[in-house]
């Protein structure tokens, strides 16, 4: 294995699970029958705010706890509070948390796999002095304000203003397709602080306070219904100057390194499409009778194989020395991926489909067919990420543009 | 690109589609769609009784019950119109559908009764019948001494909780029939249900020993099998008409919508999808006139209506849900806002992809009638599905 | 029916049929049984040069036929030997053509369908009147001398040359993946003539002999084995000035209105998967005792869907009064459905589809998927289609270009 | 992006993967490739020797047979580079596979006898049994005084017509038993095929009552299963290293050709289809890369092996075919010439998608590893079948 000696693998594996058996009970292997449970196949995420908040509540207990136990950043530097091991030991042992049962760790993907990479690739030290430990320690909730109604897949053409005033900066401007802004602490802003520069250099990215006045989140509702996403309006919001990631006008470079870092959030082990997905699509086979019928078997295998090949994606390009922005393979093989397992539950269900019955387990599905669409814009359109694979991996070269001043 | 781009329209029907299409750009506005998708009932009785007004519910009513006597190319163009805008009102559930099993399986006395009320939009009716191939009737029908009782339910009736009259596919010992059944008698309750298109409303049925008058002609098999084949071909053409207006908004905006300096739509992976969905909108359209022409063909046999109407359903079906689907990626995050037009269209592709029968049933139906993959018994059995 | 009376339809159709039951069998519906006929499945013909030259003569004695019966064109003007009634009705007579038994129209397709439009739109009297009515009467066999192995999908980039040369102009260049030159008479020539003009103003056409010396014709080998296509070399070739199809300079224009007049030779109705197909896959169906397997059901019913639609595209595009270049949709299907006919065979088939068992109907699978391929550039790129689709019936605008001088 | 790009390779795998490419880039040219497939041996005798003495063909057979004593990864590494340049010699059929057979299935007298000249590449031994799941043996196999003698047929062998040996599967009262045969001895008579992949050779041996000799060890059927699985794993990096050539070449030439005034890389239609090609490839690695290290467990479980090579088996399968029909594509005409390399991998990746078992097969083995859509009648059969 690349970065880590075979023994001390073997040795860091056993202080892991020492940790987590001590603290956390094992996952039962077996899923919850057919019919036990909540009724919903959720995919987009948009609890009840009270549920929300509690679940927030033990989600950052169990994160502080695992940071205390030191195995909360082990790639990281001592200086900042990391363990000054190797990366690829963070995977190891995100994927040894996923037998247990301890909460998610989505509400920390942001300030974990975006943030936190920014302000150690551009940061100032105080900076990383002031925000690495909290933000791998589960204390802060961060958000990404990077997209804007006019600037969704051209993230470089953001309108939002920040101008200099006194020590510090004002922002004014429009946010959106913001995840967990309502709960976050801080968010990584990117906003527009040279109009007489060429789009791509009059970009400053910053970390703003987002519990202060003047910002207004407001949840975006979305074609569920329901509302994950965010809203974020910025009216004279003042940040300090030292709250600035790397210098002014490098902004576009700082938000490249956070989007090539972002396949943690969306493209990562946590999205695979879970085992108890599949379970309840297999349950789902079962509840209809149609164990045998082969469409049934041939599309339950084609989400299995999807499943199962995903995981290995993440699992060695987390192996290897230069995983590159191979994370996005796994984004776009995710996203469509779930489409076809939501078309492969309406099909299987016919018109059950079509109304809620009342049955468990059957109309639940049209909420993950109308959240389907929305995995394949949020972290990059599957355009834009197909560029960056060709681009940046492959070398083909750039298109011809109209916005090069 | 339009609801009159369809071979072979005469005059007098493109004058219709022009109509149509012009009566409800005023009076089914997005706003009035989103209005009434929030409704129980679904729809608007003043709307209603203005396209009553034109004529609309009793088009391809033979005048002698007081239609206009128009064949069913005059209803499609309507279905294509209304599928353009969502239109939220009874045509599938009574203009098309009872109207249809009335013609095609009911008795003179229940048409002469039932038809007129039809045609001039004073009934909705509803049709409660599995649509769905190999679907069981799960409703019994039986004689006592002064008329006929129903037992048991009906699930996912078109329009059904608020239809003022009932047409109820029941089985008794002499097989499967159709009975008129009052939805307010007693025994009967209906309920709304939450559906995944909130445009198109559909009720659960239940039936408490419910009195009802038996309805049927000879043979009301093979002609439910057919009223359903019509019926198929019409929802093909508001499929049609939905990924029309699907296609035509995604093309819009990447006109309009402008990125790193130039519209979207000059990217060749937007103009590619777009082409594409050109393609995929045009074989739907092709087989949807196929059908039309064949279920307004006065010799048609009904394995040519099958072999059609079976077509148009498959190939539209898929069509409007890709179409629908790709115009909302073509929108990026904005077609994922519950404000946008996108998620509507989306949900009634999916929802009209599943509705009269899934695309297994109707490639089995497609084998059958070409005489293709024959074996003793698959032949024997797929022959026997509606 | 658009452009022709109902009564006007019905009387033609009746005198066609007589004209074709006096003069050739109806076809006999039942398809030949499995295991009889030769055993292969064409899609890109290189038959045994004997058997074309025979072939080509029995089409040609055929068409004359037609063509002195008052059939051969009968949307065209009476001047040029046209029958002087609507076009739709060529379409109608080509139809009732395909239910007897009578030699294809494959030969004579490039004349027919692209040759004589320009000539018809672009050129001068005297070529109208030396030109259209042999082309139609299958006197002559023409192909299409437009890509060159610098210029496929960009046409406009030919590079083979025309120089003033006294009365005329001195050829010299290559082309390629040229159909039928091997067995034409004539070729429709794009030719640079102005090498200071901008490059899509600097090509003119031409009707080129192709009996004459200087014309090197060499079969290319394709990867089948066959070789369905012809590289052309050109060497100091003579064409008179008369020749000429359009003003010099017009070149592209011209290519252009031959290219959206093509969907005759690859996008209508004779490469539709023909009846004869179908059965063949269901030949192989029975024969392997598939019947009841569900995935071989699907595909079939699948491919018979596709069939189906695209000949109903085809039907109806020609009843339309602006037809446009919807035939390019038939052709986008057809090529992406021959593709998925073979790779059904093939799963169909198993390891008997890795070499010849000698077993009649299974092996000759391989050829056609090995063609198929080639199906997906001839006649356009599937790229260049829609964007054909995409800029001339949506209106989306045009890419920025590398080559605008 | 190329054959070392796989996590977990020691510096001795790195370097033997090294050698290896190196090796045959010397030696398996395109045009030594196109002379060899139109022989009818179909390898050339004097690399193989050289593959010999570099070890190649005894890689991962155990030093006391004569091997180098390493194991399947390195033997996948070498699949992988071979596959990289369609390497025409016996590599699949006796290092890979006869060898397996002999280790999975033989008993120790067989090993003894034939193994070591595996290894050294004097002996070329070609297996001839059915490779896909659910095919009948169709060769008997009888005892008579002497020892067994064999009839019927193989088809599709591998190499069939130039091996030096056979190991043959046949039924025997006691059931299925493997048999070495000389390919020499009388009553037999092998001929080679006409193969869709002209750049591996098939055979199709017919055996009337031909003298054999069993070398079966206990439990042959479970044996065969855990070959097959073997088989696939090293197939499947042949694939990814055949796909991984055809991308390379593809991204190449989009780079180099132009069009319109750019390369036609830039354009996104072509651009987008060499992303996916990436994400095709990189998802095919992924799951070779997990059979290949299942292989190579010591303590790996059949099923784990099962699952892991047949989830590499559809996978890789796919990949390359698909990412070989792309590459061919992003070429245009010049690659469907017979001169460009395009259809040599097109016809070895439709080739090698078929070889040891179809999708079908692989899906419904992934499914009984998985427990997934059991019902007692389709969890027994699937179980059963190889």
């Amino acid at each position: 294995m690349s970065g880590v000696a075979p023994d001390e693998l073997a040795e860091f594996t056993q202080r892991a699970r020492q940790f987590l058996d001590a603290n956390a009970k094992r996952l039962v292997t077996e899923f919850a029958a057919w019919g036990q449970g909540p009724d919903r196949i959720p995919l987009l995420e948009h609890a009840d705010p009270e549920i929300e908040k509690q679940e927030l509540t033990e989600s950052r207990q169990w994160r502080q706890r695992v940071f205390d136990s030191g195995f909360g950043w082990l790639g990281g530097p001592v200086t900042y509070g990391g363990a000054g091991l190797s990366p690829v030991l963070d995977e190891v042992y995100r994927v040894l948390e996923t037998e247990y049962d301890v909460p998610g760790r989505a509400f920390f993907g942001i300030a974990r796999n975006m943030l936190a990479p920014a302000i150690l690739d551009h940061g100032s030290e105080s900076l990383k002095r002031k925000y690495l430990r909290p933000l791998f320690r589960g204390d802060l909730v961060a958000c990404q304000l990077f997209s804007e109604p006019g600037a969704g897949s051209d993230l470089a053409g953001a309108r939002t203003t920040a101008r200099r005033e006194g020590d510090g900066w004002l922002v004014n401007g429009q946010k959106v397709w913001t995840s967990y802004a309502h709960v976050a602490q801080v968010g990584e802003l990117l906003a527009r602080t040279d109009a007489s520069a060429p789009k791509h250099h009059g970009l400053t990215m910053f970390v703003l306070d987002m519990d202060q006045p003047g910002i207004d989140v407001r949840p975006l509702r979305q074609m569920t219904g329901g509302a994950h996403f965010n809203e974020v309006f910025l009216d004279n919001v003042y940040v300090p100057d030292e709250n600035r990631i790397g210098e002014p006008g490098i902004g576009w470079q700082v938000a490249r390194t956070t989007l090539t870092s972002e396949r943690g959030s969306v493209g990562s082990g946590e999205s695979t499409l879970s085992a108890p997905l599949i379970q309840r699509l297999d349950g789902l086979i079962s509840y209809l009778g149609k164990q045998d019928d082969p469409s049934a078997r041939r599309a339950l295998a084609e989400v299995l194989v999807a499943d199962r090949t995903m995981r290995l994606l993440n699992e060695q390009s987390e192996l290897r020395d230069h995983p590159g922005p191979l994370g996005s393979v796994a984004k776009l093989l995710f996203s469509r991926q779930l489409e076809r397992v939501a078309n492969t539950a309406a099909e299987l269900l016919g018109d059950e489909f079509l109304a809620d019955s009342g049955e468990w387990g059957t109309f639940a599905w049209t909420d993950f067919l109308l959240s389907a669409p929305g995995l394949r814009f949020a972290g990059g359109t599957d355009e834009i990420m197909l560029n960056i694979l060709a681009e940046g991996v492959l070398g083909l070269p750039r298109e011809p543009r109209g916005d090069t001043r | 690109m339009n609801v009159l781009d369809r071979p072979r329209l005469t005059g007098e029907q493109i004058e219709i589609g022009r109509t149509i299409t012009e009566f409800l750009a005023e009076y089914s506005s997005e706003p009035a769609v989103r209005a009434l998708m929030a409704t129980e009932a679904g729809f608007d009785p003043a709307v209603w009784s203005r396209l009553a007004d034109l004529g609309i519910p009793g088009l391809a009513v033979p005048e002698c019950y007081g239609g206009l006597g128009l064949g069913l190319t005059e209803l499609s163009l309507v279905m294509q119109a209304a599928g353009e805008v969502l239109l939220c009102a009874p045509l599938l559930s009574s203009a098309v559908l009872a109207a249809t099993v009335l013609l095609q399986v009911g008795d003179e006395s229940a048409r002469a009764e039932l038809l007129p009320g039809i045609a001039d939009g004073t009934s909705r009716l509803a049709v409660a019948a599995p649509t769905t191939p190999g679907t069981a009737v799960e409703i019994t029908a039986d004689a006592y001494a002064g008329g006929w009782s129903l037992s048991g339910r009906a699930r996912q009736v078109i329009d059904g909780a608020t239809a003022t009259g009932l047409l109820v596919a029941a089985r008794s010992t002499s097989g499967l029939g159709f009975f008129a059944v009052d939805p307010d008698a007693a025994g009967l309750s209906r309920r709304s249900l939450t559906t995944l298109d909130p445009t198109r409303k559909l009720a659960l049925i239940e039936f408490r020993e419910v009195a009802a008058r038996p309805v049927s002609g000879p043979d009301p098999v093979a002609g439910w099998t057919r009223c359903l084949d019509v019926a198929r071909s019409m929802l093909a053409a508001e499929q049609v008409g939905g990924a029309e207006r699907c296609l035509r908004t995604a093309v819009q905006y990447a006109k309009d919508r402008v990125q790193f300096g130039r519209p979207i739509g000059s990217f060749q992976a937007i103009k590619h999808t777009c082409a594409n969905m050109l393609i995929t909108l045009e074989s739907a359209r092709a087989s949807m006139v196929e059908a039309v022409r064949v279920v307004d063909s006065p010799d048609r046999q009904d394995r040519d209506l099958a072999a059609a109407a079976s077509l148009a359903a498959l190939v539209c079906s898929d069509a409007y849900f890709s179409i629908a689907s790709d115009a909302l990626h073509v929108h990026g995050g904005i077609g994922f806002t519950w404000e946008h037009s996108s998620h509507l269209y989306f949900r009634r592709a999916k929802s009209t992809q599943l509705l009269l029968g899934g695309a297994d049933q109707m490639r089995e139906r497609l084998l059958t009638m070409a005489a293709l993959a024959e074996t003793p018994g698959v032949a024997a059995s797929a022959g026997s599905a509606a």
